[in-house]
C-alpha cells in the first residue's frame, strides 16, 4: 500500500472518482439539515476519498494531495471551531454552547440556532476527515529500526 | 476456566431474558419513552423534541437539531474522542525518526 | 401473559441477545486478538442495533419533518434522541477499534504473533 | 460569570490544553509540559475556588446550551462532586508537576503527544465527576477511558499487551454500561439523574430495572477494578511508565468508585439498592473478598509496582467496602478513602518511580540500606505513606479505615471487621518488608562499609512527593474538618 | 413494519457474525465484518433510522474495514481459531 498500484486502470478511476466523493461529502455536510447526514457521515466520505488516493497512488503523490503532518494539527482545529462557537457564547453571558447568543447581526433565535448548528457541522466534518486520514497515516506508518 | 466463561455468557443471556418482562413491546406507542410528560411529570425530551424541533432551530431533520443543539455536549465529546483516537496512533505508532535520520 | 405475544412483541430482542452473546464469546473465548476485536465491534453493534429498535414507534415515520404531517402529535414520528445517541455510540466504536489497532501492531512488532498463547509463552 | 460557568469551565479547560498543545508542537516542540502544568496549577487553583464557593453558597448547577434539564444536559457541581474534583485536581497537578523528567527520560521526542493525552485523560475525568446525565457519563468514559489505554500501551515492550487487555475488559464494561441506561431509559423516558432519582422509585418492581441496575454496576465495577473485574488492572500499571501510572493509579479508579457512588446513591436511591435487592451486599462480599486477595497477592510480589498494583486492587475493596455497607459511617469511610487513597497511591508510585529511574530496577529483594543513605527524603516519605496505607494512628489512611470499622460495627456485620482488621495487618507485612530491608540494620552490619554518596533525586521530582507526604500527615490530623462536610454530601434520608 | 423483511435480515445478520468469528483467515473475517456492517445498516434504515443506517454504512462498511485491511496488512493474517 505504501507503494501503490501499478495498473492504469485503477490509478484512473481512483482519480475520477475521488473528487465525486468528495462533492458529496460536501454536500452531506451542508445538507444535513435537510436530509439524512450531517458533519460525522460527510467528513468521513471526505476521508474515504482521500483515503482512496491514497491507496491507489505512490507516496510522493497522494502527499501533494493532503500531506500527513497537517493531519492532527488540522483535526485540532476542527474540534477548535466546535469549541470556540460554545465559547462565544459563553463570553456573551450565557450558557456552554448556547447558540442564541452568536453574535450575527440581524437574525432571530431560530436562525441563529441553525447557523450555530452548521458551524458546528463544518467544524465536526473537518476535524473527522484529518483524523481519520491520520489514523490511516499512522497505522501504515513504516518502522524504520528493522530496515536499518 | 472454558466452561465458567460459556456460563457467565449464558447468565448474562438470561439475564437479559429475563429484562424482556419489563420491557415495552416493539413499538408500543403507550410506553413511558413516547408519552408527552414523564411519571413525575416532567417534560419527556423525546416528544419536546419532535414537537418544538422545527420552531427552535428551523431544521426538518430531527436528529440533526438533537445532536447539534439539544445534546451538543454530547457531540462536542463525541468529537473529542475522535480526536483522542488521531492522537493515541501518533503517540503510540509516530517514531519521529526522519527528521533525525536527516540530521545526520 | 399470554406467551406468543409476550414473543412476537419482542422478536428482535432474541436476536440481540443472541448477538450480544455472540460477541461476548468472541471477545472472551476467541483466542487471537483480532478475532477479540471482532466480537468487541460485533458486541457494540448489538447494544447499537438494541436502542434503535427499541426507538420504534409503530404507525409513526422518519424524524424528518414532513409537510403533510403534522408535529403537533408526537406519535407521528419515530423518537429521535436514540438516533443521535447512536451516532455517538458509533463514533465511540469507531475511535476504540482504531486505538485497538495501534495496540495491536505495537504488539505484532514486539512479538510477531497475534495469538494470546503464544504471547502468554513469550513473555514468561 | 465565573462563579455561574464553573463546573463547564473545569473540564474545558483540559480540553483546550489538550488541544493547544498539538497545535503549538507543529513549530515548538518545548512548549508541551509548560500549558499542561499551567492548566494543570489552573484547574486546581479554580476546583478550590469552586470547592469553597459550593460551600459557602450551595451547589451550582449548569445547563449547557441553555435547555432545562430533561430536555438538555445538565452539569452539577454539588458537596460531592466539587470535593471530587479537588482531590482529582491537586493530585494530577502534583504527579504532572513530577512527571517532567520521567517522561524525557523514557518516553523522549513524544512529550507533545503524551502531555495532549494526559490533558484528555483528565477532560474525561472531571467530565465524569461533574456530569449530571447518564449519556454524557458515558461520553467522558470512553475519552478517559482511551487516554488511560494509550498512556499504559506507551509503557515498555509487555505493555502494549496490557493495554490491549485493558481495552477488551474495559469496552466490555462501557458497554455494559450502555446497555445498562438504555433499558433505564426506554423504561423512564428520561436521562437525567435528578429526574430518574424521583422516577425510579414508581418502578422499582420492575424487572427491567433490576438489570438494568446489575449491568450498570458490573459495568463500573469493571472500570473500578472491584475484585473479580480486577484482572486488567496489575498488568497496566506494571508495565505502564512510571509517569503515567503514577497518573491513572490514584485517579482512574477513584473515579470509577465515584461514579458507583454517584449512581447508587444518587440515582437509584438508598432504599433500591440495599434494601429491595441484595446489590449493596453483594458489593460488600466481593469487596472484602478483594481486599483479602489482593493483600496476599501483594506480598507475593517481588517487584514494587506490581506490587503496589494489587495493593490497589486492595485498597479499592475499601471502597467497595463503604458503598455495600450503605450506611453514614461506611459513606465516610468510602469518601475519606478516596482522598486518603489516591494520595497515597500517588505518594508511592511516584517514589517507585523515582526508584526505577535511579536504579534502574524496581526489584523488592535488591533493596538495601544504602537507599537510606543515598535517598533519605524519597524513603521518608515513602515510610510516611507506607504507614499510613497500614493504617498507624495519626496518619490519614487510619481515619479511613476508622470509619470503615464503625460501619461495619453499626450494620453488625462482624466479618467485615475482621476483613479490616486482618488486612491491616496484611498491609503491615508487605510494606514492613520494604521498610526493614531499608531501615532495620544496625550501622556495625551494613553492607557496605564504604560511604555511599548521596543522590537524591531532582528537586522538581522529590517536592511533589514531599508535599503529598506531609499532606498525609496534615490530613489525618486535620480529618474532622473533612468528616463535618462528608456528612453535608450524603444523600437525603441517609442519616 | 416490515417484519418479514426484517426477520430475513436479522438471519442473515447472524449468520455473517458468526462466520466472521469462525472462519480461520482474518481477512475472510474482516470482509464478513464488512457485510455484518452493511446489512446491520440496511436494518437501521429498515427501522426508520435513517441517520444512523448512513453513519454504519459508510463508517463500519467503510472506514473501518479499510482500517482493518491496512492492520492486517501490517500484521498478519493467520490465526488458529
Amino acid at each position: 500500500m505504501k507503494h501503490g498500484s501499478s495498473s492504469p486502470i485503477i490509478l484512473l478511476l481512483s482519480r475520477v472518482l475521488s473528487p465525486y466523493i468528495m462533492l458529496f461529502g460536501m454536500y452531506v455536510i451542508f445538507h444535513g439539515h435537510y436530509s439524512p447526514g450531517g458533519g460525522f457521515q460527510g467528513g468521513a466520505l471526505l476521508a474515504s476519498s482521500i483515503i482512496l488516493i491514497r491507496i491507489a497512488m505512490e507516496e510522493k503523490v497522494h502527499q501533494l494531495h493532503f500531506n500527513k503532518a497537517y493531519g492532527i494539527p488540522l483535526g485540532a482545529v476542527g474540534v477548535l471551531i466546535f469549541f470556540g462557537v460554545g465559547f462565544i457564547s459563553l463570553i456573551m453571558g450565557g450558557y456552554f454552547l448556547d447558540y442564541s447568543l452568536l453574535p450575527f447581526p440581524g437574525m432571530i433565535t431560530a436562525e441563529l440556532r441553525f447557523y450555530g448548528i452548521l458551524l458546528i457541522e463544518v467544524g465536526v466534518g473537518l476535524a473527522v476527515m484529518t483524523i481519520l486520514v491520520a489514523i490511516y497515516d499512522n497505522l501504515l506508518e513504516e518502522d524504520d529500526d528493522e530496515s536499518i | 476456566m472454558k466452561y465458567l466463561t460459556f456460563m457467565s455468557i449464558g447468565v448474562f443471556a438470561l439475564l437479559l431474558i429475563y429484562a424482556a418482562y419489563g420491557l415495552p413491546y416493539r413499538g408500543d406507542p403507550n410506553a413511558l419513552v413516547n408519552q408527552e410528560i414523564s411519571l413525575t411529570g416532567t417534560p419527556v425530551a423525546s416528544s419536546y423534541y419532535i414537537e418544538n424541533a422545527m420552531k427552535d432551530a428551523n431544521t426538518p431533520n430531527m436528529v440533526t437539531t438533537v445532536l447539534g443543539d439539544y445534546r451538543a455536549f454530547d457531540t462536542l465529546g463525541e468529537e473529542v474522542v475522535i480526536f483522542a483516537a488521531g492522537i493515541i496512533c501518533f503517540l503510540l505508532l509516530n517514531r519521529e525518526r526522519k527528521r533525525e535520520a536527516r540530521k545526520q | 401473559m399470554n406467551l406468543f405475544d409476550f414473543i412476537a412483541g419482542h422478536y428482535d430482542y432474541w436476536f440481540i441477545i443472541i448477538l450480544l452473546a455472540i460477541g461476548l464469546y468472541g471477545m472472551t473465548v476467541k483466542k487471537n486478538l483480532v478475532k477479540k476485536l471482532i466480537g468487541m465491534t460485533i458486541f457494540q453493534a448489538a447494544v447499537i442495533l438494541f436502542y434503535i429498535s427499541s426507538a420504534i414507534k409503530a404507525d409513526a415515520t422518519v424524524p424528518i419533518i414532513m409537510e403533510n404531517l403534522s408535529v403537533d402529535n408526537p406519535a407521528n414520528y419515530i423518537n429521535p434522541l436514540p438516533h443521535a445517541l447512536m451516532l455517538t455510540a458509533i463514533v465511540v466504536g469507531v475511535a476504540t477499534v482504531g486505538v485497538a489497532f495501534a495496540l495491536l501492531i505495537l504488539i505484532y512488532k514486539n512479538y510477531k504473533t497475534l495469538d494470546e498463547n503464544e504471547l502468554l509463552e513469550l513473555m514468561k | 460569570m465565573i462563579e455561574k460557568n464553573l463546573p463547564a469551565i473545569i473540564p474545558l479547560l483540559f480540553l483546550f490544553a489538550s488541544l493547544i498543545i498539538p497545535l503549538i508542537g507543529v513549530w515548538k516542540k518545548n512548549f508541551a509540559y509548560p500549558i499542561a502544568a499551567l492548566t494543570a496549577l489552573a484547574s486546581a487553583l479554580l476546583s478550590l475556588y469552586g470547592f469553597v464557593f459550593v460551600i459557602l453558597t450551595g451547589p451550582i448547577n449548569y445547563y449547557f446550551g441553555g435547555w432545562i434539564p430533561p430536555l438538555g444536559i445538565e452539569y452539577v457541581y454539588d458537596y460531592l462532586s466539587s470535593f471530587v474534583v479537588l482531590v482529582i485536581n491537586f493530585v494530577a497537578l502534583f504527579v504532572i508537576a513530577y512527571s517532567f523528567q520521567p517522561v524525557e527520560k523514557e518516553l523522549p521526542r513524544k512529550q507533545t503527544a503524551y502531555y495532549s493525552v494526559v490533558m484528555l485523560l483528565l477532560t474525561g475525568f472531571n467530565g465524569m465527576i461533574i456530569t449530571g446525565d447518564l449519556f454524557n457519563l458515558y461520553v467522558f468514559i470512553e475519552i478517559s477511558s482511551l487516554a488511560s489505554y494509550a498512556l499504559i500501551g506507551v509503557g515498555d515492550k509487555k505493555a502494549p499487551f496490557a493495554a490491549f487487555k485493558y481495552l477488551i475488559i474495559g469496552t466490555i464494561g462501557a458497554s455494559f454500561y450502555l446497555l445498562g441506561i438504555g433499558y433505564i431509559y426506554f423504561m423512564s423516558g428520561t436521562l437525567n439523574m435528578n429526574d430518574l432519582y424521583n422516577i425510579l422509585p414508581l418502578m422499582s418492581d420492575s424487572p427491567t430495572i433490576i438489570v438494568a441496575l446489575i449491568l450498570i454496576v458490573v459495568g463500573l465495577g469493571i472500570k473500578m477494578a472491584i475484585f473479580p473485574m480486577h484482572g486488567w488492572l496489575p498488568d497496566s500499571y506494571t508495565h505502564a511508565p512510571s509517569s503515567s501510572s503514577a497518573l491513572i493509579a490514584p485517579i482512574g479508579t477513584k473515579v470509577g468508585a465515584y461514579a458507583m457512588i454517584r449512581l447508587l446513591f444518587f440515582v437509584f436511591g438508598l432504599e433500591f439498592f440495599s434494601q429491595e435487592l441484595a446489590v449493596s451486599d453483594l458489593i460488600a462480599i466481593f469487596s472484602s473478598a478483594g481486599i483479602i486477595f489482593g493483600s496476599v497477592l501483594a506480598i507475593a510480589q517481588k517487584e514494587m509496582k506490581r506490587m503496589l498494583a494489587y495493593s490497589s486492587v486492595a485498597q479499592i475493596g475499601y471502597i467497595g467496602l463503604g458503598i455495600g455497607l450503605a450506611n453514614p459511617f461506611g459513606f465516610i469511610g468510602a469518601v475519606l478513602h478516596l482522598l486518603n487513597h489516591a494520595l497515597m497511591k500517588a505518594t508511592l508510585f511516584m517514589v517507585a518511580g523515582s526508584i526505577i529511574m535511579k536504579e534502574g530496577h524496581s526489584d523488592i529483594f535488591k533493596f538495601d540500606d544504602t537507599y537510606r543513605k543515598k535517598y533519605p527524603r524519597t524513603m521518608a516519605a515513602f515510610t510516611v505513606a507506607a504507614l499510613s496505607m497500614v493504617g498507624l494512628p495519626p496518619l490519614a489512611g487510619f481515619f479511613s479505615k476508622w470509619y470503615l470499622a464503625l460501619g461495619t460495627i453499626e450494620n453488625s456485620s462482624w466479618l467485615f471487621l475482621a476483613v479490616i482488621l486482618i488486612s491491616s495487618l496484611l498491609n503491615a507485612v508487605y510494606f514492613f518488608r520494604i521498610l526493614e530491608k531499608v531501615y532495620m540494620k544496625s550501622p556495625d552490619e551494613l553492607t557496605t562499609k564504604e560511604k555511599v554518596k548521596r543522590n537524591e533525586i531532582q528537586f522538581s521530582m522529590l517536592m511533589p512527593i514531599v508535599v503529598l507526604a506531609i499532606g498525609l500527615i496534615v490530613l489525618g490530623i486535620l480529618n474532622f474538618i473533612i468528616v463535618e462536610h462528608i456528612y453535608k454530601m450524603m444523600p437525603e434520608g441517609m442519616l | 413494519m416490515h417484519w418479514e423483511l426484517e426477520i430475513v435480515l436479522y438471519i442473515f445478520l447472524v449468520i455473517s457474525a458468526v462466520v466472521s468469528l469462525h472462519v480461520k483467515d482474518l481477512l475472510t473475517a474482516v470482509v464478513s465484518l464488512s457485510v455484518f456492517s452493511y446489512i446491520l445498516a440496511m436494518l437501521f434504515v429498515s427501522m426508520g433510522a435513517i441517520d444512523v443506517g448512513f453513519t454504519e454504512a459508510v463508517v463500519g462498511a467503510g472506514i473501518t474495514g479499510v482500517l482493518y485491511v491496512v492492520m492486517i496488512f501490517r500484521t498478519t493474517r493467520r490465526t488458529n481459531d
